[in-house]
């Protein structure tokens, strides 16, 4: 299935969400934070979706304000591919974790945690997963500043 | 030694009667120096080995150069004295955290017990000016196969030692290991030990020679007890292998899992010792095999004349030159062997050991004591005696 | 280091003491040269090379070197790969756990200045020097093995400089392009700049 | 925790901490397990990883869209070929560039023989975890020889550069193709010397057999994929899943077993040498001649948008999200790398274990340290 067709199922099933479709990236579905762990847990059990397989997920920063999570997931069932995009506020972005549904997803959340700042509400073991525990910081986000970086000359 | 060293004394300067002591600490400055100078040659020989198993050439730059353009058996000849007095030379740590007196025991301890099991080790024996010939030990002991095995278990209080005084969880790990493995493997080695024991009727290590020079059933070429005793020497060769912490049983101080083992933090000289002694044990172990199972210093159907006249050239003690040959070559060849084990083999899980040695080495080493014993029956019955 | 560095106070005071040094030096170091354990411990990249060198075709056992699991027992540590800021103080560790005479090479861009990871790269520390000291830099990103070995003999020429209570000379910086390393000669350690590219 | 005894209450067992890494002679590189013991049995295990995190994500974001290639070269350094051509792939992709079909094999035949190369290397340290130390340097011996066909086509052994966006930095060299072949006629009959060396090996096989299971369903939840997925019974493998390149044109079989034990996975990579040989034959037999470059401007700029593409590199599953803001450098470049989803199921195997477990799950996940971290 292709993410339009996934966002009518989508829509009807998650009334309260809001779901539109990426015109940036063709495989793409925006989504709105409310919901979730509920609409990963549905891509995930349902046999129309049975997304098994949580590709990646990661954080793109859009300065000033917006923080874009993105998950791409995967069913070897069905061999067709979702990638999902959440907006969240920059300044004190918070998510509910997923690491419940994938295992995979424990580690990918810490990173983002670790390199963009993001608190995942509900992660069993939120610490910094690259960087040393004491460090300062966000490295990834655009406005990031240190001692030990050195920008390149263009 | 004694007597065969009064008399050499007594050939050399025309009657001189040495002090009761002397033979002692000659013998004692022998051993060390045998020590020291063989695991040098073992050591380098090893690497060899291994290049050679690998494809590649070992040590080649250290020594004169010009030798290593002949062959890569001629190169390489002073990397081990580099490697000892490098060793010598290096700052000697005593971490802080360790348990000092237990930490500077351990290595005396290993080398003590590597020392104290050369003594009943026959290398030759000699005919010349004796009544009868006379074996060639530091002791030739009437115990001698029980000293040895008691000994070598001494082994086992100097690497638990440096285990626990390390302060270090690997080298506790390692020392652990090492506890577990030599206590096991003590078992099923001496019931291994115990068919050459009970064929020969006897425990000293030169009588042990003798008998199988004597042969069994009246055949010589029956007489080396790998023969009659064709599993005890399977068995023990794997026990003694396992004894030495010697790679495929190296579980002790495997690289891969524990760093260095019981040896994690010993720098310098402590480590020297150590890396010395297993060497050291090594080789005493393939002497106990040459000694129990091939033979010692004889060949079958061969005794050297006890001294060698050519004419222009007169070689005294020529049976305990030749003797003495024949002992190293045997024991080397046994060298050989478990450095191509070595050099071949993956690593064994402590369990998978343990069970090996309890499940699978026992009862052989059982097996084989039974039909050593019946052997013994049927020579004691239908060809008198011993077959010494 | 204790007795090593007490010698030469104690011969000196003799007559003709510094004849009887110069022997003495020269077999210290031509045994500690022809023995350099190096500790087994890879970074990142250059330590594939390192483990090649280490294998048939380069084979380091012909100068002599084998590894060491633990620092206690090496000579000579490779610093092969990138160091980041989060690995620094257990390399630093390392170092100091190392018996003396204990040599460091740095090996690779990475531990000389930060290498391709000198922009932009904020977990990496710029130059493995700026914790250990260094005595040989190899260019290269990775250098080759024979680069390394290039690097090792030089590690072995300056080890054969050495004189028992003097402090080292200074480090070896091996280019990238081939041919045999030069030592610098003339002038003091103190009066020549560190040379670090990049 | 502690432990006590009913029959001697005096005597109690604690459990230990034991730190494994990040310099740990068997921990591939900076790994660091912190593992709570029970005498030689894993209670707990806790990867930690970022020893090695250098940075690659950002560095990519100040460079332009031709100066990452050299970059990505640093993600795996065991495949550096792969990782090139998982981040031109996404660049193609967006830009919509189709490399000529001469690249298109070019960029196979190194695919597949960096395949072999990072194998070999794993081979030899796989046995050297389990103790067996000659069969590594027969690894390595085999290995310098696919260096030196790569050393003859882009002057590199380790780190090639040899992807651009377009095709590929040169062309082959010219009898490329019979030195190919040559060394194939002349190492396949050798897979069979490594097996001989391990598998007939009852040590070897007790070690490995029955040792660190990995249940497919687990497989799935963490991510894992590439030949450790394969080893645990699920045929996927990109090159059938989304056909890129020329796969679709050449024959190759997905060696996979249901075990998905040690040994599996040993076994999975060895069929996978020989169905890399069969690639390789095939695309020398196929390789068409033409222009090995479509020449792209230096500055490349790309439209906005973004995509994400997946190959299969001799780990696995690895895959790159490129993001573009129309200008000539990527807005956000993110590796989706499988030793970062491998290392995690350590947490999982390892439990119950004993240490020379460890060693042999840890090494047969082939776990690259770079690529996890970064």
């Amino acid at each position: 299935m292709s993410p339009d067709e996934f966002l009518p199922t989508l829509k009807t099933r998650f009334p309260e969400v809001e779901f539109q479709l990426d015109p940036l990236n063709p495989r793409a579905l925006k989504m709105s934070a409310s919901g979730v762990p509920e609409v990963f847990a549905w891509l995930r059990d349902a046999p129309e979706a049975a997304m098994e397989f949580l590709e990646f997920s990661t954080a793109v920063d859009h300065p000033p304000d917006r923080l874009e999570l993105v998950y791409s997931l995967y069913s070897y069932t069905h061999r067709h591919r979702l990638v999902l995009k959440v907006d969240l506020p920059r300044h004190a972005p918070t998510i509910p974790t997923l690491a419940h549904l994938w295992q995979n997803a424990d580690w990918n959340e810490r990173e983002i945690y670790d390199l963009f700042g993001v608190f995942f509400s509900g992660h069993p073991d939120l610490r910094r997963l690259m960087m040393p525990e004491d460090w300062e910081g966000h490295p990834l986000r655009k406005d990031y500043s240190h001692p030990n970086l050195t920008p390149r000359p263009d | 030694m004694e007597p065969i060293f009064e008399q050499f004394v007594r050939d050399l300067t025309g009657g001189f009667q040495i002090p009761f002591w002397a033979p002692m600490l000659v013998s004692l400055g022998l051993v060390l120096a045998f020590i020291a100078l063989n695991a040098m040659f073992m050591i380098w020989l090893e690497r060899k080995i291994c290049g050679r198993i690998q494809r590649r050439l070992g040590p080649m730059l250290t020594g004169p150069k010009a030798w290593a353009r002949f062959s890569m058996w001629t190169g390489g000849w002073f990397q081990t004295p580099c490697d000892s007095v490098k060793l010598l030379l290096k700052e000697d740590i005593v971490p802080a955290q360790v348990d000092r007196f237990g930490f500077m025991l351990a290595p005396v301890l290993i080398f003590m017990a590597a020392l104290a099991v050369y003594v009943p080790l026959p290398i030759s024996s000699t005919a010349h000016g004796q009544p009868s010939p006379i074996v060639v030990a530091v002791a030739d002991l009437d115990i001698g196969l029980l000293y040895v095995v008691a000994i070598t278990t001494l082994t086992i209080l100097a690497i638990l030692t440096a285990g626990w005084a390390s302060n270090n969880k690997y080298s506790l790990l390692g020392g652990m290991r090492a506890g577990v493995q030599i206590l096991s493997y003590e078992i099923p080695m001496l019931f291994a030990l115990m068919g050459p024991m009970v064929l020969a009727g006897s425990l000293s290590l030169g009588d042990l020679v003798l008998v199988q020079h004597a042969g069994l059933f009246g055949v010589p070429f029956l007489g080396w007890f790998l023969v009659p005793s064709f599993l005890g020497a399977v068995v023990y060769l794997i026990c003694a292998v396992a004894e030495t912490n010697r790679p495929p049983f190296d579980m002790p101080e495997a690289e891969q899992e524990l760093v260095a083992g019981f040896s994690t933090e010993y720098t310098a000289m402590r480590f020297a010792m150590f890396y010395l002694a297993e060497f050291s044990n090594t080789f005493v172990v393939c002497m106990i095999f040459t000694a129990v199972f091939l033979g010692g210093w004889t060949l079958p159907g061969f005794v050297p004349p006890g001294s060698l006249n050519l004419g222009f050239f007169h070689l005294p003690y020529f049976d305990l030159l030749a003797g003495m040959a024949i002992f190293f070559a045997k024991a080397y060849a046994v060298v050989l062997l478990l450095m191509w084990i070595r050099w071949t083999f993956p690593r064994l899980r402590p369990d998978h050991l343990m069970t090996f040695g309890w499940k699978f080495l026992l009862p052989l080493s059982f097996l084989n004591l039974l039909i050593c014993t019946v052997l013994a029956a049927v020579q004691q019955i239908y060809f008198g005696g011993n077959p010494g | 280091m204790g007795l090593m560095d007490r010698i030469p106070a104690y011969v000196d005071r003799l007559p003709g003491g510094s004849v009887v040094m110069a022997p003495v030096d020269w077999a210290i170091n031509e045994v500690q040269a022809s023995s350099m354990w190096y500790m087994l411990f890879g970074l990142a990249c250059c330590a594939i090379e390192l483990m090649a060198t280490g294998a048939a075709r380069y084979d380091f056992d012909r100068l002599g070197m084998i590894f060491r699991a633990t620092p206690r027992q090496s000579d000579l540590m490779i610093v092969a790969g990138t160091l980041t800021l989060k690995m620094a103080p257990r390399v630093k560790l390392l170092h100091e756990q190392m018996a003396e005479p204990r040599y460091v090479i740095a090996m690779g861009g990475c531990t000389t200045y930060g290498g391709p990871f000198y922009h932009d790269g904020y977990s990496v520390l710029k130059g493995v020097d700026k914790i250990i000291p260094v005595d040989v830099f190899i260019a290269g990103c990775p250098p080759r093995p024979e680069a390394l070995l290039n690097g090792c003999l030089a590690m072995q020429e300056k080890i054969r400089r050495n004189k028992l209570g003097q402090p080292r000379g200074p480090a070896i910086h091996i280019p990238p392009t081939a041919g045999r390393f030069s030592i610098p000669s003339g002038s003091p350690p103190s009066e020549r700049d560190p040379q670090i590219p990049g | 925790m502690m432990r006590q005894f009913p029959a001697n209450p005096d005597l109690t067992v604690e459990e230990f901490e034991l730190n494994m890494g990040p310099q740990h002679p068997s921990t591939h590189g900076v790994l660091r397990l912190v593992l709570t013991m029970d005498g030689e049995r894993v209670v707990r295990c806790k990867p930690v990883v970022g020893y090695l995190h250098r940075s690659i994500e950002k560095m990519a974001e100040n460079r332009t869209y031709t100066q990452v290639i050299p970059v990505t070269d640093r993600l795996d350094y065991c495949t550096s070929m792969t990782s090139n051509y998982v981040y031109v792939m996404a660049v193609e992709d967006l830009a919509d560039i189709t490399a000529p079909p001469r690249a298109q094999y070019i960029r196979v035949i190194m695919s597949e023989l960096n395949r072999i190369a990072s194998h070999l290397l794993w081979y030899g340290t796989f046995a050297l975890e389990v103790g067996a130390t000659t069969p590594f340097i027969y690894g390595f011996r085999d290995r310098e020889k696919v260096l030196d066909l790569f050393e003859s086509t882009c002057g590199a052994r380790l780190l090639y550069n040899y992807l651009r966006i377009g095709g590929v930095s040169r062309d082959l060299p010219e009898d490329f193709c019979e030195r190919m072949l040559a060394f194939l006629d002349e190492w396949e009959p050798l897979i069979r010397e490594y097996e001989a060396l391990l598998d007939e090996n009852p040590i070897f096989y007790n070690r490995t057999k029955k040792v660190g299971i990995l249940s497919p369903e687990a497989a799935l939840t963490y991510g894992v994929s590439g030949p450790n997925l394969r080893a645990s019974g699920m045929a996927r493998d990109v090159r059938r899943e989304e056909p890129y390149a020329v796969y679709p044109d050449l024959e190759f079989d997905i060696p996979v077993r249901t075990e998905g034990d040690v040994f599996a996975r040993y076994r999975v990579r060895m069929e996978e040498l020989r169905q890399s040989a069969r690639i390789l034959r095939q695309c020398a037999e196929k390789l068409p001649k033409g222009p090995f470059l479509e020449p792209q401007p230096l500055r490349l700029v790309l439209p906005e948008g973004e995509t994400y593409v997946h190959l299969e590199s001799p780990r696995g599953d690895i895959g790159c999200h490129l993001v573009s803001k129309g200008t000539d450098k990527p807005y956000r470049c993110k590796f989706r790398t499988p030793s970062f989803c491998h290392i995690e199921v350590f947490e999982h195997l390892v439990r119950d274990c004993l240490i020379p477990d460890i060693m042999a799950i840890c090494a047969s996940f082939d776990v690259v340290l770079p690529e996890t971290d970064r």
